[in-house]
This record gives C-alpha cells, structure tokens and sequence, in this order.
C-alpha cells in the first residue's frame, strides 16, 4: 500500500491532490466525493461584492482553455454565511483563495478568514495591484514581499501564495514570498494569451486576452515548477495542465509537494479522483512506498543547467 | 464589467441536485434531415431521470481535425427511466457536434447529467403554448409530454427556415397537442404574424402559461404579449459552457430583477428561466 | 489578384511569409522554391565558433516541441564565405539572424554584416546577457535599449530586434527596442519550458530546461504579437506556433505585418509554401485587395481591454 | 557543450541533393513477426532514386492516443525506380511507428526524401561483410543488393534476441550472400563469438571492408578488429531527427576526425559515416 500523505507546511493532506481555484465548486460534490481529495481550494473570494468580465469569458482552443472570467464575488460576508458551512461538511481541508487590490486589503480580507472550518490562506497575487498600475503582485519580487509581508502579519493561518507565471523571475518571486512568510507556493496561475476568430475578426474572449490554461502550458509550468522548487525550501505546489496521473508524477519529479488540477475537472469531473488512484498505482509500478518520495525526484544530478544556452 | 452575481436565487442546492458522469452506449444514431441528428443512448441512472428542460454536458469524441476540448451542452429531448434511456437532437454545427455525429451504434460516450432547472409545471394551468425556432422544438418536446402526462392542453407553435426544417411534429401529436407551424419560406414565421396567432390562442383562452426556446425574437414577443396579458412564462436560454455545474462563472446571462439587472449561470440558475426576467441576447 | 506585399521598414517583400531563425538551411533548398518565399532568415551566428548543447536536444510533446539546440556555430567567417555565396543565388532578401554576449560583440558583429547579399540585420536578442548573469538581453528594456543602441550606431542596414516571449513586460521592451533604433520587431523566440521522461526519472533534454515552439505557444504570442503592434509604431514580425495560413492571419490581425514560421517547417517542408498560398485564398474568399490590409483587422474598438481582469 | 562543428566535411552541397516531399500509396504493409512491419509505398519520384543507406522522413499518422508531433525517420530498405516503389521495414515502437502501423492499403502518406549519405561501395572489392542487429539488417539490405550487383561478395552476419527476430534472410540470399546467424538465445552473438567469426572470414580473405549498423558493441567490435586488420569501414547511425535536413542541428553526434572531436549531423552528413571515426553512443 503506498502511503499518499503529503506535508504542506504544517498541514498534512491525505494525498497531493486538490482543485486549482476557480474550477470547484459545490456543484461537483454530486460527483466527485469531497472526502477523497487532499483538499477543497475555493474560487478566489474578494472582500467586496464585483461582477466579472463581459461575455464570451471563454474559448476552447487546441488542448488549451482560455478564460476571462475575472473574480466574479459576492464578497466575503455571504462565503462566510453561504459558503463555509457547506464545506465544512467534508474533512479535507479547506483553503480559502483571497484576492485584494492593494497590500493593506489582502491583509485585512487574511484577517477574516480565521474562521471554524478554514484551514489556509491561498493568496491569489497573480491578480492586478492597483498601487502598480494594475500589474500582477506576483509579477515581481518587490510587491510580492510588500503584500506577503502584510499578509502573513495578519493571519495565523498556514498561507499559500499563489504565483504568476506571466513573470521573467518567478524564482525570485518565489524566494520573496518565501522570505515574506509564506508556507507554501502554489505555480501558477493562468499564462496571459488572446485568440482571434478571423472569419468574424474579433477576439474570441469579450475582454480581448484572458489566461490560458490546460494542457498546452504544463511544460512552461512545470519548469516554473522546477526553478521555484530549486529557489526555495518551503512546499511548492504545481498547477497548470495537469489531467492525469502522469501529469502530477512530472510535476512533483520536478519539485512539487502536491498539485492542484484545474481546466482538467471541467472537461473530466472525476479528474482528480483518476489522478489520486493513478498517482498510488503508478508508486506502486515503480517500488516507491510514499508519494512523497516523488518530490524532486528528478534525475538531474550530473546535468548542469547551462543558463546561458536555455533560450536559443 | 457585467452585472452582479444573484445573491437571492432560489435554485436548488448542490446538496439537493444528483448529476453524475456516466458512461452511455449509443443504441440508435440517424439523421432526421440534413442537418440534425437523433441519438438514442443506454444510460445507468441518473441519467434516465432527466427532467424536461435539463440538459446534459456531452464529451464528443475527437475526429480528424475536429478535437473539441470542451463538453458540449445538450438538452434532454427524451429520458425513460423505464428503459434506462436518454435521447438528444441536435444540428451538426462545429467541431464538437461534428464529433458526436461520427458516434456509431455500440460507441460509448460520457455524458454528465442531468444537470440545471428545468421547466415548471402549474397543474392548475388548464392549457399552455410552446414556441420553438429550431433546436428549441429538442427542448420543448419532453415538455409537452409533461404536460399531457398532467392533463395540461399544449399548443405548440414551430417556427422554421422551410418546411424541411419542421421536426418532432409526430412527438407533440401524440401527446394530443395543437400544432401550428409557421415558416420563414412562406412568410407566417414574420413576428406580427406569430404575435397574431398568440394573441387568437389567447382569446381562446387556452395561454395559462408561456414556454418558449430558440430565437430571442420570439421570446421578446412572448415576453413582451405575456407582460400585457399578465400570462407568466418560461424560457430555456443557451450559453456557452465549460463545466457546466456551475464551478468557472462562464455561461453567465443578464437578467431583469426587480429594479436590478443581475448576472445568473445559464447551467446552474437554468437553463429554464422566468420569461419576464430573461433579456435580450 | 490580391498584392500579398508588405513593406517592413525600407524593405518591400514579396509576401508576408518567412523562415524563423534555427527552422531554415540551404537543405531546403531541395524542397522550397527559396525565390517564393517574402525573406530568408538564416540560424543564428555568432562571432566566434560555438558548441551546441549536450544532447538530446529535443523532445516532442503535445503540439510542441522542445529544444535545446543553443547556437552551434562555426564564426562569422565560416559563414561569409560558405553560407552566404549559396543565398546569393535567390532573389528573396536575405536576414542575418546574429547573436553575441554583450551589447558591444553585437554591434561589432552587426558591424561586419554590410556585405553584398544581406538585406537585413535580425539581433536575436533573445539570448544571454553575460554582463546580466546570463539573462536575456529582451527580458528588460534597459538591457534592450543598450544593445540596441550599440547595434543601431554600428550599422546601416535595416535592424529587426527579436524578442523572447520569456518576460512580463514585452510591451516596455519593444518601446525600448524601438526607441533605440529598431526598424521591425521581431515577437518571438521559444519560451522556456522543461518536461521529464516519467519512467526514466530523466529531463528530456540534455541541458533540462529549453525553448517550447509549435502551436501550443500560438495564443501566449498572438497576445504579445497584440501588445507589442499596439505598443510601436515599427512593423512587428509574429512568430510563435504559425503552421496554416489560418494562423498567419491571425497574427496579422492582431497587428503583425508579416511572419516567420518556424517548427511547422520541420513536420512540413513545404508549409512556408501553403501559408503564402492559404493567405492568398483567404483575403480572395474574404474580398480583402492587399493581404497588408489583414495587418491590425482585429476588431477590438468597442473593446477596452480590462488590464485590471486580463489575468484571472 | 558538445564539440564544436565539423567545417571540413565533404558531403554533397544542397545543390547537390535531390529530396522531395511527395505523397505517396500504400500498396503493402504486413507484420513480419510480431514487433516488426513491412511497408511497401507507390511513390512518385525521387523517391524510388534512393540509395543504399540513404532514409527517409516519414510523416506519422495520429492514432488515438497516439499524436506524434515530429515525423520519423527510416532507412530505405527497398526502392525500385521501375515499379516505382520505396519499402521499408520498421519495428513497432513507441507513439510514432503505432501509427504508421495502422496505415492501410490505399491509404496516403507524406515522405521526405531520399536523404542523408549511404554507403560507398569501392568497386575494387571483392568482398564485404555486412553486420547487423535488429531492424540495423534493414539498412544493410539494399547495400547486399548493391554488391551483389557490382559483382562484389557479401557475408552478413545476422545478430538478433532469437530465430524469431531474424528477418531479410530470403533476400540476402538471393543476392548470393553467405549468412552467418548469431543468437542470444543460444549465446553465439556474444562479442568474442563475434569476433571469432569476422577474424575466420579474415583469414579467407572475405573481408574487403566492413559495414555495420543496429549495434554499439558490434560497432565497437568492427572498429577494432577493422584498426587492427587495416580494414576499411562505414556505420549507419541513428538519432532522434526533427527535420531531417540538416537545419535543426537537432542530431548530431561526435566523431573523432584526427585528433580533434567534431560534431556532426546523422541526417546530412550521415546516416552513414566512416568507421574509424565513429564514436560510441
Ligand atoms: C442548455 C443548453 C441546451 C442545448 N440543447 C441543445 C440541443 O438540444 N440541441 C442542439 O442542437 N443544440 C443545443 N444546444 C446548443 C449546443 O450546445 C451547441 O450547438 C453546441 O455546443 C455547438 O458545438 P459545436 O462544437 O458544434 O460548435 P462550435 O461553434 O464549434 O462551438 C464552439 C464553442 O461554442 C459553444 N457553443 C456554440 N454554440 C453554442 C450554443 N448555441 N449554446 C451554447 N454553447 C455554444 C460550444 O459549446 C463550444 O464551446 C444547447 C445549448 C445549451 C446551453
Ligand atoms: C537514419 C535512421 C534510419 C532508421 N531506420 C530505421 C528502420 O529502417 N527501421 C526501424 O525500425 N527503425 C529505424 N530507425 C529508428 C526509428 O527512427 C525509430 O525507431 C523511430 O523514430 C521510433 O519512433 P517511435 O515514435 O515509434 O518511438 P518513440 O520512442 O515514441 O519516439 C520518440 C522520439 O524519439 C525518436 N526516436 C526514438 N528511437 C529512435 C531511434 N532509434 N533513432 C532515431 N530516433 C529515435 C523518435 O523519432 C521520436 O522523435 C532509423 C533511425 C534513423 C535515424
Ligand atoms: C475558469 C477558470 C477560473 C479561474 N479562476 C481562478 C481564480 O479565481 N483564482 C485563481 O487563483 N486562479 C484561477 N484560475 C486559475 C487556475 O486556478 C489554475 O491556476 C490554472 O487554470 C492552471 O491550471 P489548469 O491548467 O489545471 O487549469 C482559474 C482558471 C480557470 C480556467
Ligand atoms: C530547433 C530550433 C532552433 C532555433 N534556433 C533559433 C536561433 O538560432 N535563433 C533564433 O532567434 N531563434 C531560434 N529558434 C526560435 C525560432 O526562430 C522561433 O522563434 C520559435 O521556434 C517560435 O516559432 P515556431 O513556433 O514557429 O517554431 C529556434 C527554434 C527551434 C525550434
Ligand atoms: S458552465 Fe461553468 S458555471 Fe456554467
Ligand atoms: S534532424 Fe535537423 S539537422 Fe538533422
């Protein structure tokens, strides 16, 4: 039997898997059994009420999603009434994503989440920072440490932060929000991009670009993956394009801890149950007792990453 | 920016709803005309328990260039528990509908479902009138069976490009429904001519509630005749859709709400929703 | 008859189609009509004789490939004597693809390129900085503007800059690029990625991390392609996952005036071919006289992009 | 970093070189044994122009989960300007050749070719020995038949797992070539068996030059007894190609060229190379 218990800071989580947020819901509790995942991570909540982006928010492209849904909110005070009490149903751990537009507002929006039933903080710093110009905190090191810092002075809570793959130096991002105080990184939100219909010439999202996610990224992700997990000591959590078991053995070789699925659930609802039940017989195939033990696996002891020829 | 999420939605909850992905066996796949086809699947529950007006979410196969990412969202056009079956029609439009026609008898599929709020039924209403464009005939079929099953009258008005369009015509008549059918080749599918016969169905008295999918002309008119009549309706409304049970906001509509508009999920607060409500697409 | 020219700077190309920097050789000669073809763009080289990265040096994944070629090169004078004489022979103007370590070997290699038979100068910018520990010149608009400056003062022949997609502010670069001289933008190099053999434990890749090209890289470099055309006033070049003219439309729509296929070229020798024909067909069914009327058709007026959504 | 580029390699210039893509037929494609498959193809010219040694780029059908992104490279193992045919002998491997395995009589494809360098066969030899393991006896085929052609003897020494994956013995019989056959099964190809084998065919006064393809070890074997007998050599390599036509700088190897080490490319200045300068992979 391979033991499928991962540590993420302080948390243990029954096994590596959850959903990224924004693609779980309550709605695929009729599916997907809550108890089973190693956590719940919720849609990105903001203090305020907001609407989102106009319509069409999505488009299928080639094995690729890509969205401009925006954070869409009924603000904090109805999660907290509506929300919370149905997953505190389940027993995984639930981890709230947050989002605010400026340092103070993430950390006030942190303060309130110290709540029954909330287990960790995952803040979504891949959203636009008003006091930049609307450029993503996570897009460098220096707002990220100004938001982190605040952030984890106003909780006690275990808190994930959540990068930016839209970034030339996501290891130094990493290392910021490390030495900021996060527990744990979660790599990475959805990768900038636009498509065009060119029979009607309009962009196929209502806001023009949007983020990409699915399969099409994962080799961008998982080097993020990489460089962050070689950046930093504390748990990275990989995300983007992950689908199959397989999917989440890559990511955690390349340094993971454990690994949320997103675009994946809507096209599979049970996704993240096949990765759980893949990811316990492919340790088993392979003689490794705990999924732990994948972490950084990789084999990349004799091979130097020659920085000046990574790019061609 | 679009309008807020609506805080006051009376819908069920995930708690009360028992969608699941199930696999289905095609037992019957044809081509109705040129353009739409029917597909008969074996389905374990609950899948069967389909109410009128719910929808599932299909994956469609890949085939040659044609690989839908996405699920695609279907109306129930027929469930029997009895059989263990659910039936779709649906035009062949772009890469996913394309995907599905290429399913063959034997083919297995996912399909998830049944998923959203249907239509409603007020056992009180002596006599009702559906009006399909379309497609929209796929979702009002179970409907009209609905109704007849609850000694409810049903006229149902088609409207169509020409007569080679006009399906599910033998449907309704079984269920002992007026039909009337009006088409663009001839001219009577022109809106005046529509609100003419819907205003004569009312005089007859036999307007107890509105149902309508398929053209938003349409569903203005009877929003519009239903205002002025006070006759309260349904309307089924389509968006596009990713997950389909309301996880990703993508398929979010605009609706009237008292003095507010609000923004609602087409698969969750739908995809059947208060005609007075709906707004123009 | 639709005029499928395009004018970039001071050049007049006979159509809008031409290789990317690293997917064309004299080898193709075989298969290609080279005199069809808008431009010529010849590998990248360097000043000095260079080794490549160890190898394997690709991988294949979904829809992309990987590589970690780096820039084998056997100096500038290997190149002058027995590339050039063989391009000479075509009549379609001929690119120079150049690359150096530091802003003054650019300008001096770019220096020695004023040579009978080159048409243009591509600064592939793109690759490591030493005097920035190996970053690429293009990830920030300082070290762009100081090569670009350098290289413009050295020559007089037309400068296209190419860009790495691998930074979060392609917009400012390509400002900076153009303010320092460019005459054309090139958008743009592979992106870094990394994938691992699951059953070997391995990097695919000999180096571990290289550069994503093919279709999976489209959307993210049609967003680029979008920013940067809206950003200068020179022509942009896109490049970035191009294999029909579907997808040269596209990025002509979002404001490229001509393109460069690249991984496309490798799975179909002739696709450069199909791509200037499909673009032909296209503007024909769609009643479009100049195929460089497609360039910034997008229809995005009554869209304000919404940089506080763009990412979720 | 790998070695510096070969700047004095004398293959023929592009100029020089005459590939195409062309479309070709399927006209046969049979499993030879269980891992193995046969494909003859109609196709225009110049593929049937192709020369002992020389490959093609084959592009791949996609086959359900199979999506091979790059095309495939592989060794001519027949062409036939007459009949206007080209054939090949591929093992079953991975995403790539699962899908040329599903092509079908009538079915197109598109192949890249003739490219790279065969062999050269000195007419002033007598005799050659041709060494082969697995699919390495494809390569070596055509070059039988070139020799045997130009009056030149051949002894081939088949090496394979066991008698099941011995294959092309018919046609290297009828070019007349003595077949040696060495097994794992039985222990006979070990290398000193090997060797045992080649120094006896010395001694007779057979071993004009060597060739060899499909194994390092016996690569290694050849060099050797090739350095110390002062017998002239080639080897066809291999390696992962994505264009196949000397533009990527994808497949090179190392090869040692007096006393420098140089890098090459397997598909343009290869996939044939002199012997002694070949490296171990
Ligand atoms: C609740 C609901 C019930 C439906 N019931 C039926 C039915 O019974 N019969 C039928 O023929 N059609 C029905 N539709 C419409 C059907 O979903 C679309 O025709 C189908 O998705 C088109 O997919 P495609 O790949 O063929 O077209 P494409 O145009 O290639 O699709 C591209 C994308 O747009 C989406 N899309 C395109 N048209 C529509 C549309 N009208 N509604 C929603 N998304 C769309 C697709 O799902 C896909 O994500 C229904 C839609 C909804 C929302
Ligand atoms: C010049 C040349 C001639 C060849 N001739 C033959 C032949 O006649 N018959 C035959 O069976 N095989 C031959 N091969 C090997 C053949 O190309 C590989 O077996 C084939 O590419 C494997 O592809 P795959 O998708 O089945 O395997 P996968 O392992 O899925 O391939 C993954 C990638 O690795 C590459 N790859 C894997 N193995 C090899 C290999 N041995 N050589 C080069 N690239 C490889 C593939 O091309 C692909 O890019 C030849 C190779 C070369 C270079
Ligand atoms: C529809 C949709 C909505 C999303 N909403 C959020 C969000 O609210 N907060 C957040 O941090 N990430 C959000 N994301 C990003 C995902 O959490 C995830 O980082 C990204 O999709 C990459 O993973 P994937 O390829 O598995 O989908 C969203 C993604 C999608 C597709
Ligand atoms: C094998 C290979 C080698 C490349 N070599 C170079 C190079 O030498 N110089 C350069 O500027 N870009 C190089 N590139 C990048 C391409 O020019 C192009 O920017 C990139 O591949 C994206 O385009 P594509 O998706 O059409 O391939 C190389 C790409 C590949 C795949
Ligand atoms: S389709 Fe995802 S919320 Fe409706
Ligand atoms: S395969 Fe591209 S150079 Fe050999």
């Amino acid at each position: 039997m391979v033991d499928l218990r991962v540590t993420v800071g302080s948390l243990t989580l029954d096994n590596p898997v959850m959903p990224a947020s924004g693609t779980f819901a309550d709605g695929l509790a009729q599916i997907v059994p809550f108890d089973r995942l190693g956590a719940m991570v919720t849609k990105t909540i903001t203090a305020e009420l907001r609407g989102g982006n106009p319509t069409p928010r999505v488009a299928e492209l080639d094995q690729a999603m890509l969205n401009s849904i925006g954070i869409p909110s009924n603000g904090v005070a109805y999660f907290v009434q509506k929300s919370l009490p149905f997953y505190r149903r389940f027993k995984s751990p639930l981890v709230v994503s947050i989002s605010a537009p400026s340092a103070d507002a993430f950390a006030e929006l942190a303060a309130r989440m110290e709540l029954p039933g909330i287990a960790a903080i995952e803040a979504n710093i891949s959203c636009p920072n008003i006091e930049e110009s609307g450029k993503a905190f996570a897009m460098n090191p220096r707002s990220t440490d100004a938001a982190v810092q605040k952030i984890r002075n106003a909780t006690r809570l275990p808190l994930w932060v959540k990068l930016t793959p839209n970034t030339s130096e996501v290891a130094a991002v990493a290392r910021a929000a490390e030495n900021a105080g996060a527990d744990a990184l979660v790599v990475a939100n959805t990768i900038l991009a636009m498509s065009i219909d060119i029979e009607t010439f309009k962009p196929r999202l209502g806001s023009i670009m949007g983020g990409l996610s699915g399969p099409a990224i994962k080799p961008i992700v998982v080097r993020m993956t990489y460089q962050c997990a070689k950046a930093v000591s504390i748990p990275v959590i990989g995300c983007g394009g992950i689908s199959t078991a397989e999917d989440a053995v890559e990511y955690m070789m390349a340094g993971a801890t454990a690994v949320q699925v997103g675009t994946a659930t809507f096209l599979r609802p049970s996704a993240m149950i096949d990765v759980i039940d893949g990811l316990a017989a492919f340790c088993d195939r392979k003689g490794i007792a705990r999924a732990a033990d994948l972490t950084g696996l990789v084999r990349d002891a004799e091979m130097a990453v020659d920085d000046l020829e990574a790019v061609p | 920016m679009e309008a807020l999420l609506d805080t006051r939605s009376h819908v069920p909850s995930a708690s009360q709803r028992t969608a699941d992905d199930v696999t289905a066996r095609v037992v019957a796949h044809q081509w109705v005309n040129a353009e739409y086809k029917h597909l008969v699947l074996d389905a374990p529950e609950p899948a069967p328990l389909a109410q009128a007006g719910q929808f599932f979410h299909l994956e469609c196969p890949q085939a040659g260039e044609d690989r839908p990412f996405f699920r695609r969202p279907m109306s129930v056009y027929k469930a029997d528990p009895g059989k263990g079956q659910v039936e779709f029609l649906y035009k062949v439009t772009g890469a996913g509908t394309r995907g599905l026609a290429t399913l063959r008898v034997g083919d297995t599929m996912r399909i998830l479902g049944p998923l959203g709020v249907g239509f409603t039924l007020d056992e009180s209403w002596k006599n009702i009138v559906v009006l399909g464009r379309g497609v929209g005939l796929a979702t009002l079929a179970p409907l009209a069976e609905m109704a007849a099953a609850n000694g409810v009258g049903v006229t149902a008005i088609f409207s169509a490009r020409g007569p080679e369009q006009v399906m599910s015509t033998e449907r309704f008549a079984k269920t002992g429904a007026r039909i009337e059918i009006v088409l663009d080749s001839d001219g009577s599918s022109a809106v005046e001519n529509v609100e003419r016969l819907l205003r004569r169905i009312a005089r007859e008295g036999k307007t107890g509630a509105f149902f309508t999918c398929g053209s938003d002309r349409l569903m203005l008119l009877m929003q519009r005749l239903g205002r002025e009549l006070g006759i309260r309706g349904e309307v089924a409304l389509e968006q596009q859709m990713a997950c389909g049970i309301g996880m990703c906001f993508c398929c979010v509509r605009n609706f009237r709400s008292g003095n507010e508009v609000v923004s609602r999920r087409v698969c969750w607060d739908g995809p059947v929703f208060r005609l007075d409500e709906a707004m123009s697409w």
